[in-house]
């Protein structure tokens, strides 16, 4: 059904600064007025508790990742697009060590991550290198904003985490950084997504967050006076300064062309990724409790070429409103 | 009028008999001591009376109607302890009763009701001899100044029935003979039966029309639970003592007379020793 | 008669008691009838169905990995951790705060000190806590502790000050020295206050443990919460939350019944 | 022996001045009643004699040594109320001060030790008319019996100086002359000087050796706080009552004598009223 | 002088009272010291210095985004929602707390069902409170009144419970109606006990306003202590926490002192 009002939300992480620098200079308010509508932008701190809070429906759109857009809204029977492809992480994520050289010198080690999250997804593919499972680390699930206290502790000597606890571990004397997302380029996907249904009866929701984030991305990332303000208030947004920011946008692939976030989504190289997170997320039980197949859930993708059940299409990606930004046609 | 009718009334506290078959016709305006030995029921039967709990069996009629189930303004009470209310001064205790009696909502009085309620209050509160103490919190007084707080409170409301649970036991005897005076002004004055507890049995012929004495024929200890006490002795004071009117012991110069602690002195033992 | 009398027969009483539970099922399975109806995947209140999976699931079926009944297990971890924090809380708050309520000395030295730190929120300095104690059971349990040990030292110390005067004197009047004042008069008094503010205290010792599972485990009541959280597996959390505050109701019920049984006579006081 | 040497001594609570100026010689085994208006300070002198309360001028000599600044052994207490442990039951109680003075680490007594002094606690009980009741808990008692255990639980300890602060206001009087007895047995059989506050002038003059009045002479209200009690009357017992000697109020059948009671109602006014 | 006895003079009462926040800071101080020799970047301990440039940082300096001074936005925005908390937990005790204690209807509607929420955890059912009441400043000062109230409110309810029968009896004896035994005996002698049972309950509303905060928010104490702990930014978390300690002991200290200003006669009842 159609409606005026919509509500967003979004999470402090690097690649989503834009959408509170956005909301605070009025980028939002200006595009949401050009298409006649009303759009609320609500910052968490926790990111789990954004996307519960999308799935349970008190919220049109939310910054997701390409995994957990799967295993929780699509999983939780919400239809779910694909709005922006806004990031891929090239660094944002990583394995650490203590005392150790390369990714294999994990075994047998208990490994601090967040559970069932990017961080487990980037230790499955970190162990797959080298020809390891899972079985051979013990994994211990711990909070996120913890990562860095807990690395200090003398129990802990392996570690996979993301960004901005990144950038502070590799700085402790001890840590060895062994594995990272730049080595699975494009494979961890940071997203805008939408209800499907919202979205659908909506199209102006889409264009006008089309057009919030290319203008914002666009801003923060030209070399000018202005940019370099924008990146200094995303970074005192996220508790830190403009340069911890920038080292931060260095590990991350970000779009700011919408051609290129066109390519990358319509590129087959996102099949594969998309199987292999459908097979991990299933390996971990994911997909949904009585799921008998990574097929249980279908994905389509850009082309209408669809993973999984046909019947069951939950994860949509779709280059529709990234191509109206190439096009200029917002 | 104000007569309790008791009739076979028994309470009993789980497998404990308190009280065995009591019965006893208190006629209006009687003014009844109850005596008896430390723990045997007294207080119980105040309570009962009081409607604060229920017989077991039996019945209580006041004025030939069940007594209510529950306690109300027609029976006042000073009980042997919490008898006034720690968060009001003197003066707010003696005047909660009136107060909330003629304020059915915010239980306060204002304007000329306040003050002519004040200048009673002050009035009863100099009677009992706590002038100069308006002021204070009952955490303030002496147990003895907290008990005669909780006479002043409970006559405020003129009850037709006054329960009293030794209520001068921590007085010291000047006060407790200007108590005593007082307690028999306002029974005279007022349409009041008087119901006392007292271990003091110059108390009881001092102000008493009758003596009741409440005894456990049955002490041993494996007995005591099994049965519970009963009215020993009931004695009618003599001469008699009327409401509004007097006995030779009410005339102030005979008060200290020697013939009345004869009296006294010869009765313990036939009331309480067993 | 008046409201305050009122005297209910046992029928009444029990629906009475009961209406308010059987309100909030109803309720519940209305919620959850409606959003299914909306999202047959709706996850938020899932129906009782999916509830009963999800129990059988977790309680009664071995999990796939390690072979477990992850319930059991978890339970299992998490009480030994709550029973330490408990435990260890209880034995503080008896020493210390029996010592600052009766030792003017120590009163000065640790009075103000252990007011201060029970106004410290603890999960703020959760990093500290790690370096010094590790990510492991310790640190764990040093949250639970840190987190009631000074509240309920304050209510021992209290309620050791709140005994009369006139006790202390009284037992110095029998020929105690400041010890036995302590073991014959005041410990007895205050053991069944001390089990009263514990029953206190479970609430906020399984909220530390939640979120001290949170932060770092592998295992416990908390830690299932939390990574279930991340897909919303509200069929999972609601029968946890059950669960624990089933426990946490028994244990409470339980250490009543301990205090009436072990000191008959603070039971007769009530009241008086 | 027992003497107490009271010297010019003043208590002040903040501004209010309790005792004023008070010297006495309280000569040794005497037993001194101290009667008094409800509130002039005899409960405050009877702290200041225990040590548990500080003097804020003057001196207490006991046996011409300061008094030690804080409770003893030596000096024995009944007070108002809070007086027994109501975590231990009435033979807990009474045993409680021989088991702390005989074991200084756990305060109990084991073996023959127990048994021996579980035998004088049972005599001590059934003395204050109590038997029956060892395994009580004292909130299943009423006032007058946990007094009584009070009383029973100092004497064991059979202290040197013994105060008793309204000890048998709430017993009953058959119950009241049996403790009267007690009181008189163990003070002549014991070298003990005793203090007791009390309302009640027959018991002041069955067993006391002195009767020492405080009283404030100022009373208006605005003097209350500025000026003390002070010792009005001082009465020594004619004939002279002797510790393990005996008077003719000793006599039993001379106990219920009209002529004491003449004597004690005379005195009153001179002692009590302003 | 046994030492349940012993009088301390003013100069030795201080001289203790103090000992142990000297300790504590000078164990800091070492430690500090220690671990930045170590490695002078190190964030866990940081220097007095490093934390008062921060101090100057958030409190001092207006933030170059907003143009607002922090800490002082951070601090008006927690206390907002900690008195909203505050405030309806504590009137919900008060009318439901004397309702329990006093009707026997309503205690056996409410009472049963009161003890079952206190017992609830109140963290594992944040979703299910962020969807029913959104998440603006209605879930978070929710979240406190969920925390704190049940525990209050049975607090109360006890409070009244435990006044003498005897003395609802002598109101009832003085023609009380049950509202007038509520308005004139029941409340004010609970009120003491309302301020003392919210003095209990700051730590606890403290705990919950700051797991609030660290879920959504853009401003709050609590929100700024998650956001910067990803650094490990203890040169700002310590500040926040002694601040946060010092509002909380001020809110205590306040409080004690309002109910002995408000109820004289409630400070000499201790002890009797
Ligand atoms: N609520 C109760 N439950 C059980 N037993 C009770 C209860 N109230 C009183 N009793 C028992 O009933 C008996 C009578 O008690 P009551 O208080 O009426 O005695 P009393 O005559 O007033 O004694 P005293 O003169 O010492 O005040 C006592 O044995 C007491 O233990
Ligand atoms: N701790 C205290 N602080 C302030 N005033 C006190 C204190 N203790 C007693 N008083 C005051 O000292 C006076 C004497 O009190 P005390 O208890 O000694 O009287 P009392 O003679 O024993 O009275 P009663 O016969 O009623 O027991 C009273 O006016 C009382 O208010
Ligand atoms: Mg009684
Ligand atoms: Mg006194």
């Amino acid at each position: 059904q159609e409606k005026t009002e919509f509500n967003v939300a979004w999470s402090i992480y690097v690649g989503w600064m834009p959408w509170g620098y956005a909301e605070d200079t009025g980028i939002v308010d200006r595009w949401a007025d050009q298409y006649g509508i009303t759009i609320n932008v609500t910052q968490f701190n926790d990111y789990v508790e954004s996307i519960n809070q999308y799935t349970a429906g008190a919220y049109d759109a939310v910054t997701v990742t390409n995994m957990d857009a799967l295993s929780i809204p699509a999983a939780g029977g919400v239809d779910t697009t694909a709005v922006i492809v806004g990031d891929f992480s090239a660094g944002n994520d990583a394995v650490f060590l203590k005392g150790g050289e390369s990714i294999a010198d994990i075994v047998g080690r208990p490994v601090n991550l967040v559970e069932f999250s990017v961080s487990h997804y980037l230790l499955a593919r970190a162990l797959d290198s080298v020809g390891l499972s899972e079985r051979d680390v013990n994994v211990i699930n711990t909070a996120d904003p913890d990562m860095v206290g807990a690395f200090q502790t003398a129990d802990v000597t392996a570690m996979v985490t993301w960004n901005p606890m990144v950038a502070e571990i590799a700085m402790l004397p001890d840590a060895v950084q062994v594995f990272d997302s730049s080595m699975i380029p494009g494979e961890i996907i940071d997203l805008m997504v939408a209800n499907t249904e919202v979205l659908d009866a909506n199209p102006d929701f889409g264009r006008a967050l089309a057009g919030i984030w290319y203008e914002t991305v666009t801003l923060m990332t030209s070399d000018t006076p202005e940019g370099a303000e924008a990146r200094a208030a995303m970074g005192a947004a996220s508790g830190t300064d403009q340069a911890g920011f920038e080292a931060q946008m260095a590990a991350t692939e970000l779009f700011a062309d919408p051609a290129a976030a066109v390519a990358f989504t319509a590129s087959a190289d996102l099949a594969d990724t998309m199987n292999l997170v459908r097979a991990f997320l299933f390996d971990k039980g994911l997909l949904t409790p009585t799921a008998t197949s990574d097929n249980a859930i279908g994905i389509e993708l850009p082309g209408g070429t669809v993973l999984g059940d046909a019947d069951n299409i939950k994860l949509r990606f779709t280059t529709d409103y990234m191509q109206m930004a190439a096009d200029g046609a917002l | 009028m104000t007569a309790l009718t008791i009739t076979n009334l028994w309470k009993e506290y789980g497998d404990q008999i308190v009280l065995e078959n009591i019965s006893i016709d208190i006629a209006p305006r009687s003014f009844v001591a109850l005596v008896g030995a430390s723990g045997c029921g007294k207080t119980t039967l105040l309570r009962l009376l009081l409607g604060q709990e229920q017989p077991t069996r039996g019945t209580i009629l006041l004025d030939d109607a069940p007594l209510p189930t529950e306690p109300g303004p027609d029976r006042g009470v000073v009980y042997q302890r919490y008898s006034v209310f720690p968060h009001l001064t003197v003066l707010g205790n003696v005047m909660l009763g009136p107060e909330m009696a003629g304020s059915r909502v915010w239980g306060r009085l204002t304007g000329a009701r306040k003050s002519a309620l004040q200048d009673r209050a002050r009035a009863m509160i100099a009677d009992v001899g706590l002038a100069g103490a308006e002021g204070k919190y009952p955490a303030q007084l002496s147990g003895g100044m907290q008990q005669r707080l909780a006479l002043a409170q409970a006559l405020m409301m003129q009850p037709r029935v006054l329960l009293l649970d030794e209520p001068f036991g921590a007085l010291d005897p000047g006060i407790r003979a200007d108590i005593h005076a007082l307690m028999q002004r306002l029974w005279h004055a007022l349409p009041m039966t008087v119901v006392m507890v007292t271990h003091d049995l110059r108390e009881a012929f001092t102000l008493g029309t009758r003596i009741v004495a409440l005894e456990r024929t049955r002490i041993r200890p494996e007995e005591i639970a099994r049965y519970g006490a009963q009215i020993g002795k009931d004695i009618a004071i003599w001469p008699p003592r009327v409401a509004g009117g007097g006995t030779i012991y009410d005339n102030p110069a005979l008060r200290d007379d020697p013939a009345l602690d004869t009296l006294i002195a010869g009765r313990p033992d036939s009331i309480e020793r067993h | 008669m008046r409201l305050i009398n009122q005297r209910l027969s046992p029928p009444a009483l029990l629906a009475l008691k009961l209406a308010p539970f059987v309100l909030l099922i109803v309720a519940y399975l209305a919620g959850s009838a409606a959003r299914l109806t909306d999202n047959p995947a709706d996850k938020l209140l899932p129906a009782l169905s999916s509830m009963a999976t999800a129990i059988d699931l977790m309680a009664f079926t071995p999990d796939r990995r390690t072979g477990e009944y992850l319930l059991w297990t978890d339970t299992a971890a998490s009480l030994q951790r709550l029973g330490a924090g408990l435990g260890i809380s209880t034995a503080l708050a008896l020493v210390l705060g029996i010592a600052i309520g009766i030792f003017p000395a120590i009163r000065a030295l640790l009075g103000p000190f252990v007011g201060f730190v029970a106004m410290v929120p603890p999960l703020a300095l959760l990093p500290v806590l790690f370096i010094m104690l590790g990510l492991g059971e310790i640190s764990k349990i040093a949250l639970i502790v840190i987190g009631i040990a000074p509240i309920m030292i304050r209510d021992m110390a209290q309620r050791v000050l709140d005994l009369p005067r006139e006790q202390i004197v009284k037992a110095e009047t029998l020929s105690a020295n400041s010890w036995l004042v302590v073991w014959r008069v005041v410990l007895p008094q205050v053991l069944p206050r001390l089990i009263v503010s514990l029953r206190l205290q479970l609430g906020a010792a399984f909220l530390f443990l939640i979120a001290a599972e949170a932060i770092s485990s592998d295992s416990g009541l908390g830690y299932r919460i939390f990574l279930v959280r991340r897909y919303l597996s509200m069929d999972i959390i609601f029968p946890y939350v059950a669960w624990i505050t089933f426990l946490a109701a028994m244990a409470d019920y339980g250490l009543d019944r301990l205090r009436r049984w072990l000191f008959p006579w603070s039971e007769m006081e009530v009241g008086k």
